[in-house]
């Protein structure tokens, strides 16, 4: 499943510049520069406390760093809160589960849509009008596009505390998805799956990656390193704050330091498969 | 919606009659997609079968080419079915599990031209096997999901065509209905194949003339509505699906509904509430073992309810079969069962509308029967095979017997040869076996049908199929047996998911048994139990005390020499992956006396314990090394 | 200045009893987590039960000493009963029971004693005021704050050099670390809301002196929230800074602002503070920086 | 499926149907029902001249009933033949005005409660200080009636009152939203103690100092007789007191209910649950928290300036911190994140306290009746002191009774009534299984 370069292209979505992000004295992020190209998976990978959640969370805007830039799409987004950046286009899961445990399935991915409705409280309270226009177009959108994507049909009215892990997983990308963003965080979106699990989320990704009606640009931050290796055009090597290396797969897998700073490292080039 | 079978009839005549008759007015199926059950008028159900009809067209179809389809039900398989029978070509349904061998042998066999898949998945499937096809042409497909990579040539999508249709009806406006009006009814219209629980499928060839005529004389018998609704969610390449969804759905016009993944399908089932429904004994059982599972774990109220409710049901049901006029204060009590508890457990089955509902395909245990009868649900037995498009003989109302299935449909007739063999004959015998005569001298005897089951008819004129002719045992007293009924006596437990019956010139009768995980596996946490798989839980030492108990209560009814002595439990379930099953799910006996020879060795020794230490390999090429000690219970006869 | 120095020392004087009530409550969150709004009715109880026993002819200093005694006994009775099943659960639960607790105990104050302003007579502290230049105070005054800050010292000691006052800031800290230690968590919770009554109710004793008892003493128990607000709801030092700090504020605004808003001003000042205040430092002057998921 | 238990053959074929309130024909006689008992049955009866019109009604169901026996067309449900017989029972009688008054109370805190529940339960903010945008309300729809200088065809058509509670709403939202401020900064506790402020700071000091002077009669605002009118209507009887309750309620809870199903009260509920999550969805979380504290004070607001309509005096001490919490004790009771248990816990609080009020009063009659048979002694002594002592510190006795059972629904049923009557319905749609 390789295919390096097919589907991107040389602008730059999102970058960021010399960011260091302290915790009191501990640098999570010390000067890393990163840059993703519109339509590519980026991948992050790193050993565990390496700080790659941290950079998610800086891209997002749940951390401000205190030194350094976030630009997205040639915009500098430092100063923005979460919501702001989510509306521009930026979406993301999480390492742990964030669902909104005691909703529906359809109820999540319809907060996905917030950004994409307009009603407040008049019209929603009277439920006529653009509330009620929108609710529908967005139950259409949603069955359409994501629960039919990710194939989620038989548990759309069922609590998500009460889904297995896996589909939970599912339900959150689906959620991210309902953004249409431009550029989706997916923290860790293999952890804790089963085998099948895995090959289908995988599958999830590239679709959203590939498909002509998403081309998402997506950043991938995985310890799974087989489907990283197999599905990302570029791997940024993160390790305790500092880049070790930023390129194509082969080239990654190549480097020495990138070899010697994980000798040792069992999940480096193993996977759970 | 009398519509007169005759030789010139075709199943697209009548379509295209349905839906000028219609036209928007009337919804003819839905599918459930996207959380609603999205309709589709008889305008829609013709424009859709117009296009595709004239894209397969204009791809090369000539008549009575073979097109091959493959896919869940949904409504374009009903739509690409119906546009290939306009354009003169034989339908080929394929199950959608089949391996890929199997899916070889029937394109090559019947000179597929044009392979129609729904997804990725079947267009792999095709793709594996096309350059050993010479005759394959194309293959068409309709989800687009995962098909971004997809170049290869033969490929096109069923958008593709239906524009490839619409540009030739622009061309030729009156293409269509020449098609359509070319056709007559001795026309080959579908080619099915037999599951076959022994050899190789052979083709069915079947016409026009057969299908309509199985159709309208079930019809005539319990006639269905047009405001109907019905489910389709049984494999297309079923017989009974066939008949239900193409034959009577046609002529009498209702709506057919479609479940939006097969495993919501029981759920779709129960949001329709549908008037009539077909299925194998299977669903049926598995729709019992489930009331009884639920009934175990609902409160003591409920329970009591229940319990009540069903004994007033029984009494009923044994009043109706027995033909005797049902007391008052039994219909009072009747009533009240109904009102406070029958009532609520049909809408849990989505049985509450239900007016009629069929079962065939294999033998259904009397247990199982009678407990749809308590509830008021108007069950009866369907016999007929492929090869006589469906069905020949079905239960009348008000003349209902558990044991039986019932007396010979209008048109059909029913004699029992000299070895004891049911004959029938009837307007819908199919005409052969594609490509193998042989086969087909064997089957028709001067326009009867040797249907290979051994039966007899009883003194109401009501057909008692005893069980396919290979299958009956003899019991050690000499008396002939059949295994599936002991098979499905143990089957109304719901513990006991599958059972096979060993014992055909033996000393004795020992059963081996695949425990239904599920419940089981609920029963066992109850009881707190450890267990991580189903091999581990089925070997536990309360399970087989379980289901011991069950069989045990199952002897007690039984015949002397046809009580159950030892039982095993299978460490698996028989699975049609592994050929245990056919895909109709009747159990394969050759083939797994065969691989479970071990076992059956073990249960006329004199042995506790079967050490089994075995690799099989699986029609995919997996192999599994299974070494494990299964042990045999003897029980109290 | 004058009346400014006056207004300041009332303050303090008073702003001792609140926080000997606030130490309470301090306690009680501290070593429980629960956050307590019946601690007025704490207070009013104490201080009806002292009147009870003085007025049946116990001098005053046995009558608090035995009011120490039923706090403690009813303090550890009403965790048992109210709060002990409610460990575990969500912080609005807790509050909420607290906040029954107090219509309970207020309507059976009000049953038991009425809603008439009862005094200790005679009184205890004599009402001629003491002199020191020209401040004038009245005994009351300062014999009650004499009275807390002996208290003070005495749990503020009891938790800092006593075995079992270090168990329970153990437990308050670590639940399972205490328990490894062999401190009972449900015993601790207890305890410390026996405490808690009692420094509420010597607290209610107290200021029962200065105006009469009835039931709106029980609202002066509700001041004691801007106080630990003030200092961080988990920090001893910050109930005691947190009370006196109120209190002057209280006697401030009493003396300055009553002129441009006559009426009650002296009773809202410290929850307008506190508003104003927590914009700016939402966890208190001493407080855990911790975000409390409610 | 929709989320709605549908029963078998009953689904939908588009969206409105499968997002619409009222899913089934059951459903739909139920709901409709419940409006003819709330509007028709409780305050109306027919005059003697006109009971015919029932007579009417119930031969319309016969009709019904004969066309459904012998044609039984399918659209015609058997609940409808059942409708005209119920509409005929309840146009002959009503409630008398002593439960009328009983209800309005219910409905009074059923408002109220509908406030704090949209805070606390679907918002996750704790106020302990919702009387005072209550109190907001009634003030400024008081002195709007009583003080704006309206044109006189305004007056004429009876528009002032209504106008007034609309405007009531806004000022208490706005109000609402000032002290809903700090929910920027802080959360929990703390954010409990800024609503308590608000309680103090509005009532007991602006009000009660400020605002209860104006017109310099003291404390408390009369409202002379005719004030209240509502179009030609002059609200004056408890029955016109109780239809605008139903009237208000109903609209309320209606839209309430439409807002927790759009984007706005979804937004609110994500808040709720996971307010991380809910920021990079891209919810402005200070935002639409300040929207639910413009929401509930402006419920808080109408739910006051309603209360005008049911005194003939307006004072600060109808808005005591008392019913501020009394409000959030109801909803805890009633269910908290249930529209349902803001209703569920007015009823059972009130009945519990009308009850007890039903099983003292008798007792004092029976005890003059037996004191004079009993031995005189301790035992009469203590009844001669209790008697009266129970009749006249009867409000104690509501107090300590609600305390007690906010603090044994806490800890027997944390889930509150509006589970139980999940609960309930979950039984009996499952029936006769379990799961």
């Amino acid at each position: 499943m390789t295919h390096a370069g097919k589907s991107k292209t040389d602008e730059v979505l999102l970058e960021l510049e010399d960011v260091h992000m302290y915790f009191g004295r501990v640098a999570a992020l010390a000067g890393v520069n990163l840059r993703v190209r519109k339509g590519e998976i980026h991948s992050i990978i790193g050993p565990n406390g390496a700080g790659k959640t941290v950079m998610m969370n800086c891209i997002n805007g749940l951390y401000r760093p205190q030194r350094g830039n976030v630009f997205f799409d040639g915009k500098r987004v430092n100063g923005y809160a979460p919501s702001k950046r989510a509306r521009m286009g930026i979406a993301r899961t999480f390492q742990k589960i964030e669902l909104f445990g005691g909703m529906t399935v359809l109820d999540n991915i319809r907060l996905g849509r917030h950004i994409h409705m307009k009603s407040g409280i008049f019209s929603g309270g009277m439920w006529m009008g653009r509330a009620r226009r929108e609710e529908i177009e967005a139950r259409n959108f949603i069955e359409e596009e994501i629960i039919d994507l990710l194939e989620i049909e038989s548990i759309r009215h069922k609590t998500v505390n009460m889904l297995p892990y896996g589909l939970q997983k599912r339900v959150e990308l689906g959620r991210a998805l309902a953004l249409q963003p431009r550029l989706l965080l997916l923290d860790e979106p293999l952890a804790g799956l089963n085998l099948e699990e895995v090959e289908d989320m995988a599958r999830f990704i590239l679709d959203i990656n590939e498909e002509e009606r998403w081309k998402v640009t997506c950043i991938l931050v995985e310890h799974d390193m087989g489907v990283v290796m197999d599905i990302s055009h570029s791997v940024f090597v993160l390790n305790f704050g500092h880049k070790i290396v930023d390129g194509p797969p082969k080239e990654v897998q190549a480097n020495p330091e990138v070899v010697k700073a994980y000798l040792g490292e069992e999940d480096m080039y193993t996977t759970r498969r | 919606m009398e519509t007169k079978i005759t030789k010139d009839l075709t199943i697209p005549k009548l379509f295209v009659a349905k839906c000028r008759q219609y036209g928007d007015s009337k919804v003819a199926m839905r599918e459930k997609e996207f959380g609603i059950w999205i309709p589709f008028t008889w305008q829609d159900y013709y424009a859709k079968v117009k296009r595709i009809c004239l894209g397969l067209v204009s791809l090369g179809l000539k008549p009575g080419d073979k097109v091959a389809m493959m896919g869940d039900n949904r409504p374009e398989g009903l739509w690409v079915e119906m546009a290939a029978l306009c354009a003169g070509g034989v339908g080929v349904w394929l199950f959608r599990d089949s391996m890929s061998d199997e899916v070889k042998y029937i394109i090559e066999q019947s000179d597929t031209r044009f392979f129609i898949g729904e997804s990725q998945e079947e267009v792999d499937k095709g793709l594996a096997i096309f350059d050993e096809c010479p005759k394959l042409e194309k293959i068409v497909w309709d989800d687009p999901k995962g098909m971004r990579n997809y170049k290869q040539d033969c490929l096109i999508s069923l958008n593709r065509l239906m524009e490839l249709g619409k540009t030739l009806d622009e061309k030729e406006p009156s293409l269509f209905e020449q098609l359509v009006a070319k056709g007559r009814g001795d026309d080959i219209c579908l080619l099915f194949y037999t599951s076959g629980t022994t050899a190789l499928p052979k083709g069915v060839l079947l016409t026009h003339y057969n299908m309509l005529t199985m159709g309208a004389n079930l019809m005539a018998v319990d006639p269905c509505k047009e405001t109907d609704d019905f489910v389709s969610y049984l494999p297309f390449a079923w017989i009974g699906e066939q008949m239900m969804s193409v034959s009577c759905g046609l002529q009498v016009g209702y709506t057919v509904n479609f479940p939006e993944e097969p495993d919501t399908a029981m759920e779709n089932i129960r949001e329709i509430g549908p008037h009539v429904m077909f299925a194998p004994p299977r669903l049926y059982e598995g729709m019992t073992r489930q009331v009884q599972v639920k009934h175990m774990d609902s409160g003591w109220i409920k329970r009591n309810m229940y319990t009540l409710a069903l004994k007033i049901g029984y009494a009923a049901a044994n009043m109706k079969f027995d033909k005797k006029p049902v007391p008052f204060y039994l219909k009072i009590a009747l009533a009240l069962a109904n009102l406070l508890v029958l009532n609520k457990l049909k809408d849990h089955l989505g049985m509450s509308r239900l007016r009629k509902a069929y079962t065939g395909g294999a033998a259904m245990g009397p247990d199982h029967f009678r407990f749809f009868h308590a509830l008021g649900v108007n069950l009866k037995q369907i016999y007929g095979q492929t090869e006589i498009a469906g069905i020949a003989i079905v239960h009348r109302d008000g003349d209902i017997k558990f044991d039986t299935v019932g007396t010979p449909i209008p048109g059909t007739e029913v004699k029992i040869g000299e070895d004891g063999e049911i004959l029938c004959k009837s307007p819908s015998v199919f005409l052969g076996y594609y490509k193998n005569d042989e086969a087909t001298q064997k089957t028709l005897l001067d326009g009867w049908l040797a249907t290979g089951d051994k039966g007899f008819i009883d003194e109401d004129g009501h057909l008692v199929v005893f069980d396919r002719s290979k299958d009956v045992m003899t019991l050690s007293d000499g008396r002939p047996f059949s295994p599936q009924y002991l098979e499905t006596r143990l089957k109304f437990s719901p513990y006991v998911q599958e059972a096979w019956i060993i014992g055909s010139d033996r000393k004795y009768v020992t059963a081996v048994m695949c425990i239904d995980y599920a419940v089981v596996g609920k029963w066992a946490d109850d009881k707190k139990l450890n267990y991580t798989s189903y091999m581990e839980l089925s070997q536990k030492e309360e399970v087989y005390n379980l289901i011991a108990s069950q069989v045990e209560m199952a002897n007690q009814d039984l015949p002397e020499p046809a009580k159950i002595h030892k039982i095993v439990n299978l460490y698996k379930i028989f699975d049609a992956d592994d050929e245990e099953l056919t895909r109709t799910s009747k159990l394969r006996r050759a083939f797994v006396e065969k691989r479970y020879k071990q076992i059956v060795d073990a249960l006329y020794q004199d042995t506790d314990v079967i050490h089994m230490d075995t690799t099989i390999t699986y029609e995919d090429g997996r192999e599994q090394h299974i070494m494990t000690d299964l042990r045999i219970q003897k029980l109290n006869v | 200045m004058e009346t400014f120095v006056v207004a300041m020392i009332t303050g303090i004087l008073v702003g001792g009893i609140y926080a000997l009530v606030a130490l309470g409550w301090v306690i009680i969150y501290k070593c429980s987590g629960v956050l307590n709004l019946a601690m007025g009715e704490l207070t009013i109880i104490g201080a009806y039960v002292t009147l009870t026993f003085y007025t049946a002819g116990v001098p005053f200093i046995p009558a608090v000493l035995l009011t120490l005694v039923v706090g403690a006994f009813l303090g550890y009775l009403t965790e048992r009963i109210f709060l002990d099943k409610l460990i575990g659960e969500p912080i609005l639960a807790v509050i909420m029971v607290t906040v029954g607790l107090s219509f309970f105990l207020k309507g059976l104050v009000e049953f038991i004693w009425g809603t008439d302003t009862r005094v200790f007579t005679p009184p205890v502290f004599s009402i001629e005021p003491i002199t020191l230049g020209f401040l004038k105070i009245s005994p009351v005054y300062l014999w009650s704050f004499i009275l807390s800050l002996v208290l003070l010292v005495v749990l503020v000691s009891f938790f800092k050099f006593t075995s079992w006052g270090l168990s329970m800031q153990a437990t308050a800290d670590d639940e399972t670390a205490a328990l490894s230690l062999g401190v009972s968590a449900r015993f601790v919770y207890a305890a410390s809301w026996a405490i808690a009554f009692m420094s509420a109710g010597v607290g209610g004793a107290l200021l029962g002196n200065i105006n009469g008892i009835n039931i709106s003493v029980g609202h002066l128990g509700l001041l004691v929230l801007p106080a630990v607000v003030l200092g961080g709801l988990n920090s001893i030092p910050g109930a005691i800074v947190g009370g006196i700090t109120i209190g002057v504020l209280q006697n401030l605004a009493g003396t300055y602002l009553d002129v441009y808003f006559p009426g009650g001003v002296k009773e809202i000042v410290p929850f307008v503070f506190m508003t104003v205040f927590l914009l700016f430092k939402p966890y208190g002057l001493w407080g855990w920086e911790r975000i409390e998921r409610v | 499926m929709s989320s709605v238990w549908l029963p078998c053959g009953d689904y939908h074929q588009n969206y409105s149907q499968d997002q619409g309130w009222w899913q089934t024909t059951l459903i739909q006689f139920k709901m409709l029902t419940l409006l003819a008992v709330a509007f028709i049955g409780c305050p109306w009866a027919l005059p003697q001249d006109w009971h015919w019109v029932a007579w009417v009604f119930a031969a319309l169901g016969v009709v019904l009933g004969l066309v459904k026996i012998i044609a039984d067309p399918p659209r015609l449900k058997g609940e409808w033949v059942l409708f005209p017989f119920i509409l005929a029972v309840l146009l002959l009688y009503r409630l008398p005005d002593y439960y009328l008054s009983v209800l309005v109370m219910i409905g009074y805190y059923s408002m109220g409660a509908l406030g704090v529940q949209l805070l606390i339960g679907y918002t996750g903010l704790i106020t302990l200080g919702h009387a005072a945008f209550i109190a907001v309300g009634a003030y400024v729809s008081a002195l709007m009636v009583l003080y704006f200088h309206w044109p006189r065809f305004i007056i004429d058509a009876g528009l002032a009152y209504p106008i007034s509670i609309i405007v009531a709403g806004v000022i208490a939202g706005f109000w609402s939203i000032l002290f809903g401020l700090p929910s920027a900064k802080v959360k929990g506790f703390y954010l409990i103690l800024t609503t308590m402020a608000a309680q103090f700071i509005t009532v007991d000091f602006i009000l009660t100092q400020y605002v209860a002077q104006i017109g310099g009669r003291g404390q408390a605002f009369s409202l002379p007789p005719g004030t209240i009118k509502v179009g030609p209507w002059v609200i004056d009887s408890d029955v016109k007191v109780y239809v605008m309750m139903a009237g208000i309620l109903t609209l309320m809870v209606a839209f309430v209910a439409n807002l927790l199903r759009s984007r706005v009260g979804r937004a609110w509920v994500a808040i709720r649950d996971n307010d991380i999550a809910a920021e990079t969805m891209g919810i402005n979380i200070v935002t639409y928290k300040l929207m639910a504290f413009f929401v509930a004070g402006f419920l808080g607001g109408v739910t006051g300036a309603f209360w005008l309509s049911n005194t003939a005096a307006l004072s600060p001490e109808h808005f005591p911190w008392f019913l501020s919490l009394w409000l959030v004790g109801i909803i805890l009771i009633g269910g908290v994140g249930s529209i349902h248990g803001a209703i569920l816990g007015s009823l059972f609080m009130v009945l519990i306290t009308e009850s007890l009020q039903w099983g003292v009063l008798p007792l004092t009659d029976y005890y003059d009746e037996i004191a004079n048979t009993l031995d005189p002694g301790r035992f009469k002594l203590m009844l001669d002191w209790l008697v009266p002592k129970l009749l006249m510190d009867f409000a104690y006795i509501k107090e300590m009774v609600f305390g007690l059972a906010i603090c044994a629904f806490l800890i027997f049923e944390p889930n509150g009534l509006s589970y139980r009557w999940w609960q309930t319905k979950n039984y009996f749609n499952l029936w006769p299984f379990s799961y």
